[in-house]
């Protein structure tokens, strides 16, 4: 690549290290919040916005899904779909299945 | 008792609940028939019509058939009026209309496993006694604690009774795989799910002999994994829980 | 028999607007989305489904974060390795691309012996998949599932590792000849290898905090 | 071909060729060869159902004591004929013929392709393909024989099953790897490959099926894959995923920690299972579609109406999965939830078979033997589909759940439905393939006796299966309800045989046209579509000059076009 374009992917090489330091300092955050113990409730909220958040970060940036193409993004919107089909789906219809197998 | 007719068609129904499965099956076969036939007789008239021959070529215009438009609706209309006016309504009242101890039901235990239905009544005191896996053996199918007396007059048996005319409140509950609970008579099918104990209820409105079923692939014997389901009258029945009872010779 | 030119091997296809390569290597990832996905959704299922006592936190099952925490980090600095390998191709430095691609497999590895460390430990504390928790025949499916999941990730890892090790051995003549080509191949191999970086992201607290 | 041949020698030629028409017919052979096998099992166990407990003739004599007793089949051996009959026909037999053979050789060659996507993948798929099978034909010669659960599985019986369960979770786990990279293939393929002017309204039908079905194979399958690991951890590992506590097997309790769900395993597994039976029958419709627009000799009625319904039905199959599972117990508002979706997905196949049938319609139709069979499929399929309906439906599903009306139902929509389709397929496109036509009369035969028999394997099950005959039964007569229907069991099994016959023109044909000496016209049936621009047979990079796509893909009878078929790659005068 030309000197113009060479400065501009400069830039990315910035982001790269702040989306790294950000995704060090959020796991040192997560395991921090870990030994306030929370209830369960709150824990396993709070450690999901965390991860996804890092999760963002990494697709976002690593991955590029933040420049990449809308093919990829429907693709991904699709499997998310599904996605939430298989978590929502089989659960509810347990929970509503009289008593559970607690053995 | 009257001999069961079986036949090629559905089998003698002696539920209450019978009758709306029996009627949504036949409907929704005639309406599958109709909808068979039209398309059908469209297509053979359409293969004898249009058939390639001397002098006869194909339209490229497609036809402006709008009447489809009108058939898929239908199509969707009937199977919304299937389900809003049959389907969901029926289905709740088999599923949760859990006979409440004021009507007082018979209450019995189903415990399956391969390949035998065992079926535990709760004697006089009108009270299981306490079951747990370790107390399974061969003289005790049901895993009954000795040390609880309300199981003293537990009754087990291999064959299903019931009395007519008085909702049944099924407990089920598997030793191994899953099994299904299957009277084709009274059209109740019911999987069996280990580690799970599953309330069913159902009523019966004529006497007879007939035969419980396992639905569920559940090993080598699942093929023969039948028991007597016999329906009697209510004084037939408890004078049968009676000589039940008596076997058991608690008094001495 | 390959000799054909299949396009958009490199040059991105103008409706699309990605290459073949990248469009395979995302259609592949949607399903190892849904892969997971599945055990996820059986691990939400399965904690609902036993006893809240019968489910351990992490640290009590004995999961050492400490030295999870750390794997995660070192599994966050080989994604940023893995970026900057790719970056240094674009600007095309090839050592530099060397060293960092390098250094992601070497950290790669480095995760894969720390892991392999806290098995030989649970191990040694007689801790197997079929142990349930507190102890033996208490119904909790815990271990198992740690075992599985983290073993699921540990093949995967280990299986970028070995395709980059691949690349970097013979792949990186390919620049010489076809840099383009070259440099697609790093930036799919980064885009495997940050995934399964992502399903860290999430295994860790999921196993290890809650 | 002809030219590579020397200079890649025969491995590369034929049994490692990254050619994907060569794939597309080695696919092809093994499919048939497996369906066929499939087929086989299935006549040994219609041979016990007709007269249970008696010796097997011929090969009753030939099977180890372990699974016959002095030649009459034994239970456990009659479970595991029924689980792999499923497997291999599913898996093995139409998943690969139907995508793998068909999708293969004809979307790259319909899209004015070079090859595939990714050649090299493709081989590779291939290959699983063949281990998968391999790995669950071997797991026959285990002690204690093949997987007996059933096709479908269902924990705890699987995981206190013998060996040959593992040896299933195994051959599982290639055969969805295979399917996974084969789908992968195919949706670059279809999106990066199309010859210019080949917009995706431009499209022929099939190509469309299969797109849909890549999409359904890609993001189904990784949750069963998910699935068969689970298992293979409780069998293998001891770990208890789909084990609750407190298991009592033969009076022994089980040693495992338990806490795990049985119907877990089945939420995964008929994740995958429902858009799997879409993923049989797309393709299917796909070349019904192809075949009846090219011998109706008019553009199909209701093209995109078709396409979206194709989407709609795609997407909508991943929500609908329990109503396999309404007899488990659950809750009155999933299975309503269940119970509207399964309508509202019958409704989109109607409009599909609407469009077909109404295509008919202002035609000139010719009566070739793919057409026949192409024709065939539509009321065959429809008597399947409709009777989707009453088992959609939870309280008729209380009488009919797992009884052989399931059994019926779903063989309506597979054997003479989606074979059948396969069929028109392989008379289709076979002179393409092989450069020599098939012999009409044989076709003709073998179409007569197969739609004859078929029907007389699979009417008489919707009636046991309104008689309540459960299915999976050894011995149904044992049952008073199963003894009453004997007659049709009879009937079933002595159709069946008579199937295996009809198939030995069909065997003989195949065969034998490959021998001619007079080669096929480069595109006997007049079609328009991109395969037929091609040389007969394709060589390696298939088109002679990459061609340029002008018009739609049923131009037929078009007024004023020179003749009654206007190819897409001509370009139209005026
Ligand atoms: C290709 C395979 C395929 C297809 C397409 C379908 C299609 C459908 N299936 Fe089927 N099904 C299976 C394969 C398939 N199924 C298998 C393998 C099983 C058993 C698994 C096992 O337990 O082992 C099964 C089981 C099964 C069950 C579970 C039964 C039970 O176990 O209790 C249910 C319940 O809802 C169901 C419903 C449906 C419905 C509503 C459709 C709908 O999509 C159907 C829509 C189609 C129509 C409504 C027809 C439209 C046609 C017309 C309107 C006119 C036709 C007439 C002419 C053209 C003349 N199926
Ligand atoms: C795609 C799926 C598929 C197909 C095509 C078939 C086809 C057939 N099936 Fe299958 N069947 C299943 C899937 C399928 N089945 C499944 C999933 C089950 C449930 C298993 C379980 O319980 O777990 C089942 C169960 C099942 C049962 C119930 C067993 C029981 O419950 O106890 C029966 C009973 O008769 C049966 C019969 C048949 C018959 C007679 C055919 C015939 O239609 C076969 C027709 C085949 C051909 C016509 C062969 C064509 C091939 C050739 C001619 C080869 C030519 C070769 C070369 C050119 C090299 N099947
Ligand atoms: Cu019990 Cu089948
Ligand atoms: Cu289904």
């Amino acid at each position: 690549m030309n000197e113009s374009e060479l400065a501009h992917f400069k830039q990315h090489l910035r982001v790269y290290l702040a989306v790294f330091i950000a995704l060090a300092v959020l796991t040192v955050v997560t395991v921090a919040i870990s030994y306030l113990d929370l209830p369960t409730g709150y824990a396993i909220t709070v450690a999901m916005v965390v991860a996804t958040v890092k999760a963002f970060l990494v697709a976002g940036y690593f991955m590029h899904l933040v420049t990449e193409q809308k093919v990829i993004h429907w693709l991904l919107a699709l499997s998310a779909a599904f996605l939430v089909f298989l978590f929502v789906l089989p659960l509810v219809t347990e929970l509503g299945n009289g008593p559970l197998w607690t053995g | 008792m009257n001999e069961p007719q079986y036949g090629w068609w559905l089998p003698p129904d002696v539920s209450v609940n019978g009758a709306d499965i029996d009627f949504m099956i036949i409907a929704i076969h005639w309406f599958m028939l109709v909808l068979f036939i039209f398309w059908g007789g469209f297509i053979a008239y359409c293969l004898v019509r249009f058939r390639e021959r001397p002098g006869h070529s194909a339209t490229y215009q497609l036809i402006e058939a709008k009447w489809n438009r009108w058939l898929e609706i239908g199509v969707a209309v009937a199977e919304t009026v299937v389900l809003v006016a049959f389907a969901v309504p029926v289905w709740a009242t088999i599923k949760n209309d859990l006979p409440d101890p004021k009507q007082d039901p018979t209450v019995i235990r189903v415990v399956a496993e391969q390949f035998k239905w065992l079926f535990h009544y709760p004697g006089k005191d009108g009270t299981f006694g306490r079951t747990a896996p370790e107390f399974y053996a061969d003289d005790n199918p049901a895993g009954l604690d000795d040390d609880d007396e309300a199981g003293w007059d537990d009754i087990t048996v291999r064959g299903l009774r019931f009395p007519v005319g008085k909702p049944v409140l099924a407990r089920l509950t598997s030793k191994d795989a899953i099994h299904s609970f299957k009277l084709p008579v009274m059209r109740v099918t019911q999987d069996v799910v280990p580690g799970m104990e599953i309330a069913i209820w159902f009523e019966a409105k004529e006497t007879g002999q007939f035969q419980v079923a396992c639905a569920q692939l559940c090993g080598l014997g699942h093929y023969e994994m039948k028991a007597d389901l016999i329906i009697q009258s209510p004084e037939d029945f408890q004078k049968w829980l009676d000589e039940e009872h008596d076997a058991l010779g608690l008094d001495e | 028999m390959s000799e054909l030119v299949i396009p958009y091997r490199t040059e991105p296809h103008p409706v699309t607007g990605v290459t073949s390569g990248k469009l395979g290597i995302w259609l592949f990832l949607a399903s190892e989305v849904m892969l997971f996905g599945a055990l996820f959704s059986s691990y939400v299922l399965l904690r609902v489904g036993v006893l809240q006592e019968h489910w351990p936190l992490g640290v009590e099952a004995g999961l050492n974060v400490p030295i999870g925490t750390f794997n995660t980090i070192v599994l966050i600095t080989s994604s940023i390795t893995m970026v900057m390998a790719w970056a240094s191709l674009k600007m095309d430095n090839v050592g530099a691309y060397k060293k960092y691609f390098a250094a992601t497999i070497a950290l790669g590895l480095l995760f894969l012996v720390i892991k392999g460390f806290e098995y030989g430990d649970k191990f040694s504390h007689h801790i197997f998949p079929a142990t349930g928790w507190p102890g033996a025949g208490d119904p909790s499916p815990f271990y198992g599932l740690y075992f599985t999941f983290t073993g699921l990730h540990a093949l995967h890892v280990a299986l970028g590792i070995l395709v980059n090790l691949w690349l970097l051995i013979w792949g990186t003549a390919l620049f010489k000849t076809d840099p383009e080509c070259f440099t697609g191949r790093i930036e799919i191999a980064g885009l495997y290898w940050h995934f399964v970086d992502l399903v860290w992201i999430f295994l860790f607290p999921v196993l290890y905090l809650l | 071909m002809s030219d590579t041949h020397d200079e890649l020698g025969f491995w590369r030629t034929y049994v490692f060729s990254t050619d994907h028409k060569t794939i597309g017919i080695q696919y092809g052979i093994t499919a048939l060869v497996f369906l066929f096998f499939g087929f086989s099992l299935m006549m040994m166990m219609r041979w016990q159902l007709a007269y249970p407990g008696e010796a097997i003739p011929i090969i009753g004599g030939l099977l180890g004591e372990s699974s016959v007793d002095k030649g009459a089949m034994l239970p456990n051996f009659y479970n595991q004929l029924g689980a792999m009959h499923g497997t291999i026909m599913v898996f093995m037999g139409i998943v690969p013929l139907a995508v793998g053979a068909f999708g293969n050789f004809v979307v790259p060659l319909q899209i004015g392709a070079v090859d595939m996507a990714f050649p090299r993948l493709n081989m590779m798929s291939y290959q699983a393909f063949v281990i998968g099978g391999i790995v669950m034909l071997s797991s026959f010669f285990l002690p204690g024989g093949a997987a007996s659960s059933g096709w479908t599985s269902y924990a705890p019986l699987s995981i206190t099953a013998t060996t040959g369960q593992t040896f299933w979770l195994i051959g599982m786990i290639f055969l969805i790897a295979s399917s996974l990279l084969g789908a992968l293939n195919f949706i670059v393929t279809i999106l990066h490959l199309r010859a210019p002017g080949l917009t995706f309204f431009r499209l022929p039908f099939f190509v469309w099926s299969q797109l849909v079905t890549a999409f359904l194979l890609l993001l189904a399958f990784p949750p069963l894959q998910a699935a068969a690991v689970f298992q293979l951890m409780d069998r293998l590992a001891g770990t208890s995923f789909f084990l609750p506590s407190g298991l009592v097997v033969g009076g022994e309790p089980l040693a495992a920690v338990g806490g795990g769900s049985p119907l877990l395993w089945q939420h995964l597994f008929w994740f995958l299972a429902h858009p799997e039976v879409y993923v049989l029958i797309l393709p299917g419709m796909g070349i019904v579609a192809e075949v009846i627009a090219n011998n109706t000799r008019k553009p199909l009625w209701g093209y995109r109406p078709m396409v979206y319904s194709l989407l709609f039905l795609g997407f909508l199959s991943f929500g609908v999965w329990a109503h396999h599972m309404y007899m488990t117990g659950m809750g009155t508002t999933m299975s309503t939830f269940f119970q509207i979706t399964t309508m509202i997905i019958s409704i989109p196949s109607v409009i599909i078979l609407t469009c077909l049938a109404i295509s008919l319609w202002g035609g000139a139709i010719r009566f070739t033997v793919p057409m026949l069979f192409a024709l065939a499929f539509l009321p065959m399929f429809g008597i399947g589909g409709l009777t989707g309906l009453p088992l959609g439906l939870a309280a008729p599903d209380a009488h009919f759940h797992d009884t052989y009306y399931v059994i019926g139902h779903f063989h309506y929509v597979v054997a003479p439905g989606t074979i059948f389709a396969m069929f028109a397929g392989i008379y289709y496109w076979y002179p393409k393939a092989t450069g020599r036509a098939l012999n009409v009369t044989l076709g003709k035969l073998h179409f007569w006796l197969s739609l004859i028999f078929m029907n007389g394997v699979f009417m008489p099950m919707m009636f046991e299966g309104m008689a309540g005959v459960s299915r999976r039964l050894f011995d149904p007569t044992i049952y008073e309800h199963g003894a009453a229907v004997h007659g049709l069991t009879m009937m079933t099994s002595w159709s069946a045989w008579c199937l295996a016959l009809a198939q030995i023109p069909f065997i003989i044909n195949f065969f034998m046209s490959m021998r001619k000496k007079e080669r096929a016209q480069e595109n006997p049936w007049q079609a328009t579509t991109l395969e037929w621009a091609t040389p007969t047979p394709p060589p390696h990079g298939n088109f002679t000059e990459p061609p340029v796509v002008y018009c739609g893909p049923y131009e037929y009878s078009v007024p004023g076009a020179p003749n009654d078929f206007t190819p897409q790659h001509v370009k139209r005068e005026s």
